[in-house]
């Protein structure tokens, strides 16, 4: 009977710590399903891989292109609507998107911490207008 | 009570000793984590000087790891009885420093992360992978034979059939790491001072003197501590086998120093002036060195006189000098000597920082843990052996049913998940 | 018409020994496209890529060092004070140093002191390569060793394995160290070995390396070592050359014109 | 039997939830109605369970322990397996819940050599606790799916499971030693005819239910991959009672949620519940101080007490009349004397 304070107390705490999400105040309502606020790039819409894909995936085609441009010496991505790029995550993909404003939004959001790609690579600074795919050969 | 148990129940000072080895460790796993934090530089070592302490160290345990080879082969192959008692010793030895070696690698690696890169590509060309292979299957060989053989004594029933194939496989599996481990180094064309053909003998003839040394030591210090005696004759068997090794080994060494002094090849020599004489003004290493070698002469000493080889005084005192000779040889002058000079004939200074130390030190911590709790199971276990056999003696009947009626009422058949 | 078991079996076995066939060939002429990065043409023949150091050229220029500054910025090499962090892709060393054995008590030194440009020398038979528990670096068809900083695991094992000192650690984070970064090009991560690339990043792009552009005496020469009509390959046919340590069998693909 | 038909269970389960993926009207049960029905379900059942036991009576404290008691003072007691305070209990409680002490005890009886031999048999203790914790892990790091933005904590610990670069996405080690775990536990059923035997179908059904989950979980972010942006706005949109229709949702993850949710639903019902229960455990949480302090049960009865002395006082005349010598007297006068 003294241990019934103990217990309702212990089941009070888990259910505080169960529902944490629904009354954690970190976020107002009606901004839960905002999703973060991605910068697209203006000047061109096509991607390597249809949208679908690059959200779910991108990290398998980046891990590929890795191994093919620095392993085999294989450059050059021939992509769905038969379209040519080139196998770089900064000068292909950096050269329409940002860092800060594409991919580190969403990174953060989805709390996936892991790529160590930028310890190495770098937004280029080179004009978002001037990239463009080139077209097959 | 169960071998794990007995790593559990100790007396104050089997806690207060571990405890201090823990705060070691923990002070090491800071260093660590710094490492990590700010990378590699923050050690001595450098763009010469590219391997330094944790390799050094990572080559003599491997030595100590293979020396267990030398209790267990008399014992199993010339059925050298006076070995039975410290067999396990020497196997326990051998799981705490192959542990000990695989943290060193960890810690020397610039990208720990990526270190199953190893085994995700595996490259059979690279004698690294073989180090990987042979380190790690002789860590299981020798969890395997302990294991089972410590189960079987407490148990009093025979070791199954099996396991004999397993030990004797471990025999030549011990000489293969400090082989392999030598071929890491006598393999590269362009170090002078470790192409030589006689690296991997010397490297099991220091192996067997200081692994060996170390094993004394230990039987000393657990007769001291214990209850436990290995027996007089098994460690004046141990010191012979030191001292043979001692022989070889110094044997070796002047066999490499007349080929590489009497040949004067220049490239050859400047690696042991640079150890032994210093170089370019650089005598960083230089008292070390013969530190080292004046240690060894003077064990040498002790343990050729029979008389003092047998002697509880001088025993000790001849082993911490091989192990402490062996160690400035191997744990030192090696590894650094080689890289000095550089292929660019230059002499960098290398001098451990502390971090280094610190993480040197955790890593032996935990090698000193290891081998406490593993030698308390091992003591535990032939104690409460002996105690029963002692007990069963005198009053048969009721000593079995007192000892058995408290361990039946533990059995319990758990089946929570 | 009925088709038994056994035609069944030879047909179906016809159609894969096609398609295998098929598959063959599309490999074999995939694999003539692939990895010949030539400037310029594709050619089928085979590529070692070269360079020949003409000392004498280089000499003349006492303090220039226009090849280490394009290379270094061309490649985010930084510039690090501590010199036992140093990372370095083409630096200078001294003749005696770098030709230790060249040197005799009473020939003329005339070379004495004279700073050689080194870099990675790209063996023909690398013994970083052979060691490289990873496969982080391998050589290519075309003869450069190169190396994938994605999978290096920082054992340095190829540094104590490389005769030439021609690679670096990354000891600490190199990114603070570098004045300018050049957005193209990665910097690397602390605990991984860099060394010379060869600049194979230009030569995919048919040019020709950073070095070698940017010397005005062009003393640095490179090309096909395996073209005997090559530029480096008359030079050697013309001129007295060395390797390095040639008696190691590393075969340096890197000729100095003495 | 009891594995085929739990198997099958789960299956019909993963069906459902592909199945369900595929349509409006399935898309809207299985995200709108399950999600909160189990929740509902979890929480209620899990309190009424454990209040129910908060109300059973505990009638004194159960000495069964493990080591020495505290006795003599020259006897060494055991303080944690044979706790006598509360700081003892507090021990015991945490070494049960944080490191499974009573499964690392197990042991394992067998004949050999004509007697009977207790052997050690560590490798459940081992697989349980590897399972647990790695559980918990997972759990913690879901929560970076629920809430926004992410704590540090959450992130480093993401940093921490992933801490070897394996594969992109780089390989959780929580996500393996969950599987290897499970897979161990499950073949530790099936191994030994004696647990075979004790096995029933609900022992089956809660691993095959949690391997559902892992595997599920490790399909949908190693394989199949999933549009992790949408699966967080969901779950955000769950939270926040808004929940938005997820029609750009993979079958998978639909699939994965109704595992989640029957795992939820099921836990009150279920030998899961010990995960509420090892806390009331008597023999681990109570001290063992029945000889030193007295305890007294609150609900007993008030006992109508009558003494030697008042039945003496009562009977006095008849006593003495009698004879029987008195005791009350007998005490004055050994006073006097």
């Amino acid at each position: 009977m003294r241990d019934r304070i103990w217990i309702i107390a212990g089941l009070a705490l888990f259910a505080v710590v169960v529902t944490a999400p629904f009354w954690s105040e970190r976020t107002p309502a009606k901004d839960l399903t905002k999703v973060p606020n991605l910068v697209l790039p203006v000047n061109q819409k096509d991607c390597v891989a249809p949208v679908s894909y690059m959200r779910a995936s991108h990290m398998v085609l980046l891990l590929r292109w890795r191994e093919e441009a620095v392993r085999q010496g294989q450059r050059r991505y021939v992509a769905f609507d038969g379209k040519v790029y080139d196998k770089s995550l900064t000068k292909t993909c950096l050269g329409c998107h940002n860092k800060e404003q594409f991919c580190d939004r969403c990174h953060t959001y989805a709390g996936v911490s892991g790529p160590y790609c930028w310890n190495c690579h770098n937004q280029p600074q080179t004009n978002v207008a001037g990239i463009s795919p080139r077209s097959m050969p | 009570m169960f071998m794990f148990e007995k790593a559990i129940a100790g007396s104050r000072r089997y806690w207060t000793w571990l405890f201090g080895l823990l705060c070691v460790t923990a002070a090491g796993f800071i260093s660590y984590l710094y490492q990590l934090n700010v990378g590699l530089g923050v050690t001595g070592m450098s763009r010469d000087v590219s391997w330094g302490l944790y390799i050094a160290q990572f080559t003599f345990f491997v030595g100590v790891a293979a020396s267990a080879v030398m209790v267990v082969l008399p014992y199993y192959l010339h059925d050298y009885k006076q070995f039975g008692r410290i067999t396990i010793l020497g196997e326990f030895l051998a799981i705490s420093a192959v542990i000990m070696c695989c943290l060193f690698i960890f810690v020397d690696l610039g990208q720990p992360m990526r270190v199953l890169n190893i085994i995700l590509y595996p490259t059979p060309w690279s004698l690294m992978f073989w180090d990987m292979i042979s380190l790690s299957g002789y860590l299981v060989l020798n969890v395997i034979i302990t294991l089972v053989m410590l189960t079987a004594e407490r148990e009093e029933v025979p070791a199954p059939g099996w396991i004999k194939p397993v030990i004797l496989l471990s025999i030549p599996w011990a000489v293969s790491i400090h082989t392999v481990t030598a071929f890491l180094y006598s393999g590269l064309p362009g170090r002078a001072f470790w192409l030589t053909a006689i690296l991997a003998p010397r490297f099991l003839a220091s192996a067997f003197a200081s692994g060996p040394a170390l094993l004394i030591l230990f039987c000393l210090v657990l007769r001291r501590l214990t209850g436990f005696d290995a027996g007089q004759k098994a460690i004046e068997k141990l010191a012979v086998i030191v001292t043979y090794a001692t022989i070889i080994n110094i044997f070796f060494i002047l066999v490499e120093a007349f080929t590489v002094l009497y040949g004067r090849i220049p490239g050859d020599v400047q690696h042991l002036e640079y150890l032994y004489w210093g170089l370019d003004g650089n005598y960083h290493l230089v008292p070390w060195m013969w530190l080292s070698i004046s240690l060894g002469v003077a064990a040498l000493i002790l343990l050729l006189v029979p008389a003092w080889r047998t002697s509880p005084s001088l025993l000790p005192v001849a082993c911490v000098f091989v192990f402490l000779s062996l160690w400035l040889d191997k744990g030192l002058g090696l590894i650094v000597g080689g890289f000095v000079p550089s292929p660019l004939e230059a002499v960098t200074q290398y001098t451990p920082t502390l971090p280094e130390w610190s993480i040197v030190m955790g890593i032996w911590a935990i090698g000193a843990l290891l081998i406490t709790v593993f030698y308390k199971i091992a003591l535990s276990v032939r104690e409460e052996l002996g105690e029963l056999a002692g007990v069963q003696h005198s009053i048969v009947p009721e000593a079995e049913s007192h000892q058995a009626a408290p361990s039946i009422v533990s059995t319990r058949m758990q089946q929570a998940d | 018409m009925k088709i038994t078991r056994k035609d069944f079996l030879r047909l179906s076995g016809l159609s894969f020994l096609a398609a295998g066939t098929l598959e063959a060939a599309r490999a074999v002429a995939g694999s003539d496209s692939s990895a010949q990065n030539s400037p310029g043409k594709p050619s089928a023949q085979p590529v070692r890529w070269g360079m020949v150091v003409d000392v004498q050229k280089c000499r003349k220029d006492q303090g220039c060092d226009a090849c280490i500054g394009a290379c270094n910025s061309a490649h985010n090499v930084p510039h690090l004070a501590d010199p036992k962090h140093e990372v370095k892709w083409i630096w200078t060393e001294p003749f005696e140093n770098v030709f230790p054995f060249e040197q005799s008590e009473y020939a003329q030194q005339t070379d004495a002191g004279i700073p050689i440009p080194l870099m990675c020398n790209h063996c023909a038979s690398p013994p970083c390569v052979h060691v490289c528990p990873t496969q982080a670096t391998w050589k290519r068809d075309d003869g450069i060793v190169m190396m994938d900083w994605h999978r290096c695991i920082g054992c340095r094992y190829c540094m104590a394995a490389c005769p030439y000192g021609s690679r670096s650690f990354n000891w600490v984070d190199p990114r603070p160290a570098i004045a300018h970064i050049n957005p193209d090009f990665p910097t690397r991560t602390k605990g991984v070995v860099e060394k010379c690339n060869f600049c194979e990043e230009r030569l995919a792009q048919g040019l020709r390396p950073a070095c070698v552009e940017a010397c005005p005496e062009k003393a640095l020469v490179f090309g096909n070592l395996a073209d005997p009509n090559s530029e480096p390959r008359q030079l050697l046919r013309k001129r007295f050359a060395v390797q390095r340590e040639p008696e190691l069998g590393t075969g340096p693909s890197i000729y100095y014109l003495v | 039997m009891n594995a085929l038909y739990s198997v099958l269970v789960v299956l019909a389960l993963v069906l459902a939830g592909l199945a369900g993926g595929r349509v409006e009207a399935g898309r809207a049960v299985l995200t709108l109605a399950v999600p909160y029905a189990a929740l509902a379900i979890f929480l209620v059942g899990f309190f009424a369970r454990v209040l129910r036991w908060a109300w059973v009576p505990v009638p004194f404290h159960i000495p069964t322990t493990c080591g020495q008691q505290k006795a003599l003072a020259w006897i060494k007691p055991s303080k944690v397996d044979n706790p006598s305070s509360r700081w003892g209990v507090f021990a015991r409680m945490a070494a049960e819940i944080l490191l499974f002490r009573s499964l690392f005890r197990n042991n394992r009886a067998r004949m050999a050599e004509k007697r009977l031999i207790l052997g050690e048999s560590k490798y459940l203790w081992l697989g349980a606790l590897a399972f647990h914790w790695a559980l918990l892990l997972i759990q913690l790091r879901h929560l970076r799916l629920f809430i926004e933005p992410v704590p540090a904590w959450i992130d480093g610990l993401e940093r921490l499971d992933s801490f070897f670069q394996v594969g992109a996405p780089q390989i959780y080690l929580s996500d393996v030693i969950v599987l290897a775990a499970l897979a161990y536990l499950l073949y530790r059923r099936f191994r030994d005819p004696a647990v075979r035997f004790i096995s029933l179908f609900t022992d089956y059904f809660a691993l095959f239910l949690l391997l559902g989950v892992a595997v599920s979980g490790v399909l949908m972010r190693y394989f199949v991959r999933v549009d992790i942006l949408s699966v967080k706005q969901f779950a955000l949109s769950l939270a926040a009672f808004h929940p938005i229709d997820p029609s750009t949702l993979n079958p998978l993850f639909l699939a994965h949620l109704l595992l989640v949710c029957t795992l939820a639903a099921y836990f009150p019902f279920s030998k899961l519940m010990h995960m509420g229960g090892v806390f009331l455990s008597p023999t681990r949480n109570l001290a063992n101080d029945s000889r030193r302090r007295r305890h007294v049960n609150p609900w007993n009865y008030p006992v109508k007490k009558h003494t030697y002395a008042e039945w003496e006082e009562e009977f006095r005349d008849k006593l003495k009349a009698a004879g029987i010598p008195l005791e009350a007297d007998d005490a004055g006068n050994a006073r006097t004397n």
